[in-house]
């Protein structure tokens, strides 16, 4: 395994650590490395790195591997480290910051999630609500699976459960405004 | 009074409420360390800060004084157990209070300084003094005299 | 006339070499009131010293400035000086010119010169105003109070006792012992509890000096140092503890059963009981909240069956009242309520318990007869999970700090799994392992090496119970890896936590406790056993967190501060207290409440008023508890309190002279 | 009592049928709901993970419509409750982000709406004691484990049940007459979107959902959130195919048993969209019924 | 005579009838329209001098501070002001609540009566100052009450917000200007303590400013000694103050008072959390306790 000069890392990492930290209001180094947050994580399975090692990046200001991981797009946001972490850090907060600084910086470890918020966002921008057919056709297009789920898709709309057509709001001026408003005050969207 | 009507060799005077265990051993420390700051304060002598009654500092102001400075324990270290809480509710709502009828906030400050902050006595002081100095002699509360 | 004297002290060049103190002895006479001044090279030395003296006489000096180093350095010599030199010692005061001076103003020696004189017409002018103030005495009651009857209690109790001194131990259950008799083995020897403290149980109660009152609690204290008037509230046992002989019958006849406080509830006892085998003294009390008589006027069984009568159903509470001239507080400690965390089911499930149940399972007269087995079944567990830190280094639900004891406890109970269960596993989730202690990191060491415990750093996150067995999920955090453990019984490592009743009686007595409810030493590292009222110490887990061997040495350490307290007639109190001007006061009662040692309370007296007799009330300061800091004369709007040798014309004094 | 009420997307196309139940339950127990008018997307579980502001943004809108016609918003999504709630919740905390927001979205929202879980709205402001009283068909026998999902009641600070031990919905089964199964999954996450974009991962998560309901030895599950629904629901064919399993357990929306219970028709109350037949267990909860009536 | 005089004035005679208190205080007509100060009643017949008009400013729980010493009981009509200067003296231990009878009187606000006496009888007169600042119209304490009880009920759940734009107007002056306003202001007085006099809150036996042995204020009439006497008044009152408005309206040389005692109200309020002196009798005085967490400005 490459040795780490952690020097020069904490320097590197300087800049993107305070962004983090400001735009999450989570200190890591509260932090105290109990690991509680990985043992209740349900999708702790699934991770290249468990929310502890995160935080652990985190602390050492190495910025780049965390903002790297996998572990950050699969996070569910359940919340549930969050809630038993004895420090009260909110390390969900702190997973969503940094998904939030990956995408901006172009670290997509896991292009599909990325792609689902995409365009579920768009859809909103859009209707103003999410359409989810068009959702979740789109995403497996844009995916590149189109069969994936098609199963369901009839007897979904059988159902009612899907409407061929999105759901809009009449006006939904209001909702573009956010939008546009947010991304007047630097909301990358 | 601005800078240009300052009087020829005007030296400010500052008087500091000073607790006998911990500001006044931080003087005492800040002496023992030979550290520097301007010879402009004159140092008084009290147990716990939480004895200077706000008499004593309008006092001070009224006899000519020009900044006065209280300073006691950190909270939670008084010697008196909680002197130093009482003192941090009076000043706070002294030090308003004076700022209220025109007193500039300079002129009157409150500081916990330990006894082992010989570094921060000096710099306090060293500070106090350097705004007051340039602020220029107090005429405010002062007796006609 | 008052005549002051003034004496500037060169200290070599220490002050010289900054200051022209020549010119300051110079300007002093011209202060009003100096009828004498002069510098010398050290006042402090002998020749100094005397020089002091003979002015003191020659120039009949009423009252004395010395401007030399800190009074924090040489007030108490130059105090000795004057009172040799026929001075009220408190006749002095001192202008410090060179911590606050010549020291740090070394280069403007005009300057420091204007400021050194400055100082010495401050000191003069509150020298002025000085008054002789005299030491007074206070009369000490040779007999200490220790509440609480652990292991602490007892052995503070020992030491004083042994020392000569009369003790009461008042014990708030029906036997001393406390919690080191739930205990069953002690680390880091492994030797058993019960039988290094029953010996000790069986000395106090033999001591000739020594009171036990147990089943008695704390019900007021008044006075201070040397005279503390304690009323003891002594429960109705409802058995008389003269005619008892301890035989045991009336709880073999008693029908009600009610679970043991002392076996953690998992096995009975009476509702006439003794906590426990070895109680002491071992004679019962009736738990009136189930015994079946006092519950519906039927029964009385026991006093049926008791050989010398010695059952009293009419017994009242008595309120005892005894003046003591110290007080160990020796009150202990509660476990944490683990019940807070939802995601580990203690108290849901059977088989998630707290290390002192696990202590009561491994005991041979415990509910299992030493036999480790499950709550729930009564099966012997294979797989063991013990948690450290529940409750402790927890902000979120728990408590912020460590509670010492427990990694040493959980290595004792790990490795005494793998003693006493053949092929057992004993898995111990940590975040740290703290053994700072003789002999205990070694202890651990054996616990992983020697009997293969298998500690895992990490924090457990969840326990649910499937089939008969209890899930833990933890991460391995050096591996980095979610583990997860299938386990037949959990034990909870459970913070100590301050008494639930712990503020109360801080606040009767009158000292302080932190944000934890834990009692505050004076110093945390100078004064550790005494608390910031004179007369009260500390010992045990009441100060905070702590095992046997330190509790025991705190005891010691504060019987040793008792025995010198009672070693004396009586003791010298220092005269700068606060004084009541009682024509001024009217009785307000704003300086009570800061008064943060309680010295101030609120008297009643009688005056005349055209020409009838009226009574009101006046603050009144208890000069035995009065510390001098001065915060009741600031609460005071009209000056009617006033701190002596602080006067607070005597630091107007100062403020007009600084300005002069 | 009145509410506004905000369904949030999912109860208009997946969940469809949370939508309708909760509409007609709460017509039943005289609960008036005020649909927000022109409602939108509250982001949720998009937003938060691509822009703060957004995040708090979205939902306030709603909370805004919500506030100037002075009512609090009862919402079924504990998705949408969530986002909602942060919302709430850091614009009560801090004025400057009050006025960030109001100015986002050009409408006042100053936290003075609160956002209300539907079943909190059930369970503690209506009262398991009135539900009670109105219960005519209870769901006798009915072993139901109840499963909160991971942000119902998350955040402790801000949630209106235990954090790690809910309750109120066991309540509310029991004051339906039917029987609570405890279980140690009340809180765990169902995946969420992942089943969607990552099977792999979301799957298992479900599987272990699936599993432990059944090792508790229940008869179906009731929920309250349409993702979690449909991926217990939707996905369960699926999920047990993949792990050679057969569950059988039938979903329901807490309040598609509140309406059984009042005795409402199972199949207006949207009980026949299920992906897992849920109408045979309701039927021999009525033959059952039947025969006691008859005995 | 007014629904409520007469009330007044049943009750007075009652009282002393029956002998359930020596000595009635209340209010009679002065030797001005505008004017209604401080009656003691002890003789039924006398009851008919008692009135209730919109100048019946006098605090009259301060009175009782004068009969302390008194063996009988006294009845008095309180005001809300009224209500929590009693309040106050009580907390200051200064009164025997088993020896007063308290009248509670629902006050609708009074008049100015500087503006009484410049524009005349006839005109449309404002509310004084202190009145339109008042939070407490009724009373909080009393034995018997001349209103209407459940509309105290609904008027004692909505406490009126605090207005501090007066304050707030000095506060945004600069440090110099301030100066400039008060030293303007405490020029004018006479040092006549007419404003500690009727303060509930004053009740020392021997006041601060009086003790000339040790020096606290010089005699001299001068603008320092003068803020001095005023910054420490402010101090002594400070957390005790009931705003009822007593100084500002017996000072003879218009002094606004009243700024000085809101600003500390106000601060009390901010750094401290919410208090209002005269409401509760058990709580602690602002001044007389501390939080550990109360802010930290001095490190």
């Amino acid at each position: 395994m490459e040795r780490i000069e952690l020097t020069a890392a904490w320097a590197e990492g300087q800049e993107v650590l305070a962004e983090v930290t400001k735009e999450s209001g989570v200190r890591a180094s509260k932090c105290y490395q109990c690991g509680k947050c990985t043992a209740g994580c349900p999708v702790a399975f699934a991770m290249d790195k468990t929310p502890r090692e995160i935080m652990r990046l985190v602390q050492l200001g190495l910025m780049d591997e965390a903002l790297q991981s996998q572990t950050i797009w699969l996070c569910a946001s359940c919340d549930t480290c969050s809630t038993r972490c004895p420090r009260e850090v909110d390390i969900a907060r702190m997973m969503e910051t940094l998904r939030i600084i990956a995408k901006r910086k172009g670290f997509v470890a896991e292009k599909k999630m990325d792609l689902f918020h995409d365009l579920f966002l768009k859809s909103v921008e859009k209707n103003g609500r999410v359409h989810e057919l068009g959702l979740i056709l789109g995403f497996n297009i844009y995916g590149m699976q189109p069969l994936k789920d098609a199963h369901f898709g009839p007897s979904m709309l059988l159902k009612g459960k899907l409407s061929p057509l999105p759901h809009t709001i009449k006006d939904n001026g209001e909702v573009k405004k956010i939008f546009a408003n947010v991304r007047k005050r630097g909301g990358k969207l | 009074m601005s800078v240009k009507e300052m009087p020829q060799n005007w030296e400010p005077k500052i008087l500091v409420f000073a607790c006998n265990w911990c500001t006044y051993a931080g003087a005492d420390l800040a002496g023992l360390s030979r550290l520097q700051y301007p010879p402009n304060i004159r140092i008084l002598r009290v147990p716990c800060s939480g004895r200077v009654n706000p008499q004593f500092v309008i006092r001070a102001f009224q006899r000519g004084v020009d900044g006065v400075l209280v300073a006691g324990c950190h909270p939670g270290d008084c010697h008196y157990v909680s002197g130093n809480y009482f003192t941090r509710r009076r000043y706070l709502l002294m030090q308003r209070l004076l700022q209220y009828v025109g007193v500039d906030p300079e002129r009157f400050q409150a500081r916990w300084i330990s006894g082992s902050e010989g570094p921060k006595f000096q710099q306090v002081v060293t500070q106090i003094t350097e705004e007051i100095r340039a602020m220029g002699p107090n005429r405010k509360l002062r007796d006609a005299q | 006339m008052k005549r002051v004297g003034v004496f500037v002290c060169h200290c070599g060049t220490n002050i010289s070499a900054a200051v022209d103190c020549e010119k300051v002895a110079e300007n002093a006479k011209s202060f009003p009131g100096v009828a004498y001044s002069t510098d010398y090279k050290y006042m402090c030395a002998e020749p100094g010293q005397e020089l002091i003296k003979k002015a003191i006489k020659e120039q009949k000096l009423d009252r004395i400035v010395v401007a030399s180093c800190s009074p924090r350095m040489h007030e108490p010599t130059f105090r000795r000086c004057i009172e040799s030199g026929g001075l009220n010692a408190y006749l002095l005061e001192m202008a410090n010119i060179r911590e606050h001076c010549s020291w740090v103003h070394p280069d403007d020696k005009e300057r420091a010169t204007i400021k050194a004189t400055d100082l010495v017409k401050m000191a003069v002018a509150k020298v002025m105003q000085n008054e002789a103030l005299v030491r007074s005495t206070i009369p000490i009651t040779k007999r200490a109070l220790v509440i609480g009857g652990g292991i602490a209690g007892i052995q503070a109790a020992l030491d004083i006792a042994n020392a000569g001194h009369i003790v009461d131990v008042v014990e708030k259950e029906p036997s001393i012992g406390g919690r080191m008799a739930q205990v069953d083995k002690t680390f880091p020897t492994l030797d058993c509890s019960a039988c290094i403290l029953t010996p000790k149980m069986v000395d106090v109660a033999n001591h000739p000096n020594v009171n036990l009152i147990t089943y008695s609690e704390i019900e007021k204290v008044e006075g201070y140092v040397g005279n503390f008037d304690v009323t003891i509230r002594k429960k109705a046992r409802s058995v008389d503890l003269k005619a008892c002989t301890g035989c045991g019958t009336c709880i073999q006849k008693c029908p009600t059963k009610v679970p043991s406080e002392f076996e953690m509830e998992m096995m009975d006892r009476k509702a006439i009981f003794t906590p426990f085998p070895q109680a002491i003294p071992n004679k019962p009390v009736i738990d009136r909240e189930s015994c079946r008589y006092f519950k519906s006027g039927k029964c009385g069984v026991c006093q049926k069956v008791c050989p010398t009568n010695a059952v009293d159903f009419t017994q009242e509470d008595e309120l005892v009242t005894e003046r003591y001239g110290a007080i160990v507080a020796a009150t202990g400690f509660d476990l944490f309520d683990d019940s807070v965390y939802g995601e580990y089911g203690y108290g849901k499930y059977k088989d998630v318990i707290t290390g002192l149940h696990f202590e009561r399972l491994l005991n041979a007269s415990g509910p299992t007869m030493g036999k480790i087995k499950r709550p729930s079944d009564g099966k012997i567990p294979q797989n063991v999970v013990f948690i450290k830190c529940v409750g402790s280094r927890d902000e979120a639900k728990g408590k912020a700090y460590c509670s010492k004891t427990c990694c040493m406890y959980t290595a004792k109970h790990a490795t005494l799994v793998r003693e006493k269960i053949k092929d057992s596993n004993a898995y111990v989730f940590y975040m740290d392992v703290r053994t700072p202690g003789k002999g205990y990191d070694e202890f651990y060491t054996r616990t992983t090496d020697q009997y293969g415990a298998k500690y895992i750093r990490g924090r457990v996150s969840k326990i649910y119970e499937k089939g008969d067995k209890l899930i833990v999920w933890g991460e391995d955090t050096l591996l980095g890896r979610p583990v997860e453990i299938e386990a037949d019984m959990v034990v909870l490592a459970t913070a100590m936590v301050a008494k639930a009743d712990a503020a109360k009686l801080a606040q009767m007595v009158g000292f302080s406790y932190d944000q934890n409810n834990f009692y505050t030493e004076a110093h945390p590292k100078l004064a550790p056993v005494e608390t910031h009222t004179a007369g009260v110490f500390l010992a045990g887990a009441c100060q905070g967190p702590k095992d046997i061997p330190e509790s025991v040495a705190q005891a010691s350490a504060a019987a040793v501060k008792v025995c010198g307290l009672l070693s004396k007639e009586e003791m010298p109190t220092e005269p700068i207290i606060s004084a009541v001007n009682e024509a001024i006061c009217s009785g307000c009662g704003m300086c009570v409440p800061v008064c943060p040692y309680t010295a101030i309370d609120l008297k009643v007296i009688q005056e005349r008023v055209h020409g009838k007799t009226v009574s009101r009330k006046i603050a009144n300061v208890n000069s035995g508890l009065c510390q001098g800091c001065g915060a009741c004369t600031v609460a005071c709007r009209s000056a009617a309190l006033n701190l002596k040798h602080f006067t607070n014309e005597q630091i107007l004094a100062e403020v007009d002279a600084l300005c002069l | 009592m009145k509410y506004a009420y905000y369904p949030g997307c999912s109860l208009s196309s997946t969940g469809v049928e949370y939508d309708i139940s909760t509409k007609k339950v709460a017509e039943s127990l005289g609960i008036e709901l005020w649909e927000i008018p022109e409602w939108n997307c509250c982001g949720a579980s998009s937003a938060h993970l691509t822009d703060h502001l957004l995040a708090l943004a979205l939902p306030a809108r709603n909370l805004a419509i919500a506030e100037e016609k002075g009512l609090d918003v009862a919402i079924p999504c504990a998705a949408c409750y969530a986002r909602c709630k942060a919302t709430e919740v850091e614009v009560k905390d801090s004025k400057e982000m009050q006025k960030t927001i109001s100015e986002v979205i050009e409408r006042q929202y100053t936290g003075k709406a609160q956002a209300r879980a539907l079943l909190d709205v059930f369970v503690n402001d209506l009262g398991l004691q009135s539900i009670s009283t109105l219960v005519n068909k209870p769901l006798k026998d009915l072993k139901v484990v109840s499963y909160y999902g991971c942000l119902l009641v998350r955040p402790p600070r801000l949630g209106f049940d235990d954090a790690e031990d809910p309750q109120s919905m066991d309540k509310l089964i029991e004051a339906l007459g039917g029987t609570p199964v405890d279980w140690a999954f009340k809180t765990e996450c169902c995946g969420a979107a992942h089943a969607t974009t990552k099977s792999e991962v979301g799957f298992p998560m479900i599987e272990k959902i699936l599993t432990a309901a059944k090792e508790a030895g229940a008869d179906c599950i009731a929920t309250a959130c349409p993702l979690c629904m449909s991926n217990l629901d939707m996905r369960q064919t699926q999920v047990g195919a993949k792990y050679g399993k057969n569950y059988s357990l039938p979903v329901f929306y807490f309040t598609e048993l509140m309406g059984i219970a009042l005795g409402l028709n199972p199949e207006e109350l949207g009980i026949s969209k299920h992906f897992v037949d849920a109408l045979g267990i309701v039927k021999k909860l009525n033959e059952a019924a039947g025969r006691r009536d008859t005995a | 005579m007014s629904e409520m005089t007469k009330k007044m004035q049943e009750i007075a005679r009652e009282i002393l009838v029956k002998g359930e208190a020596e000595v009635v205080i209340g209010w009679e007509k002065g030797t001005f329209w505008y004017l209604s100060p401080p009656a003691f009643i002890d003789k039924p017949e006398d009851v008919q001098r008692l009135v209730w008009d919109d100048f019946c400013h006098n605090n009259l729980s301060k009175y009782l501070v004068d009969l302390k010493n008194h063996e009988g009981k006294a009845a008095v009509f309180v005001k809300g002001c009224d209500s929590r200067a009693f309040n106050r003296l009580l907390q200051d231990k200064q009164i025997a609540r088993e020896k007063v009878v308290l009248i509670g009187i629902p006050c609708p606000g009074l008049l100015d009566q500087d503006k009484a006496k410049e524009l005349g009888k006839n005109s449309d007169l404002p509310k004084a100052q202190k009145c339109l600042d008042c939070q407490y119209p009724n009373p909080l304490v009393y034995d018997y009450y001349l209103g209407d009880k459940e509309a105290l009920n609904e008027v004692a759940a909505t406490k009126e917000a605090a207005d501090y734009s007066d304050v707030a107007a000095i506060e945004a002056m600069s440090p110099d200007e301030r100066y400039d306003f008060w030293t303007k202001q405490y020029d004018r007085c006479i040092r006549c303590y007419a404003c500690r006099n009727v303060c509930p809150a004053c009740s020392c036996r021997e006041c601060v400013f009086d003790q000339t042995r040790v020096g606290w204020i010089g005699k001299a009439n001068n603008s320092s000694e003068n803020q001095f006497f005023a910054l420490t008044r402010a101090m002594h009152v400070a957390g005790r103050c009931i705003e009822c408005g007593e100084c500002e309206r017996a000072c003879p040389m218009d002094i606004p008072i009243m700024l000085l005692n809101k600003k500390l109200v106000k601060d009390i309020n901010e750094l401290f959390g919410e208090y209002d002196a005269g409401i509760d009798i058990e709580g602690k005085l602002p001044l007389g306790h501390f939080d550990k967490n109360d802010p930290e400005e001095f490190m």
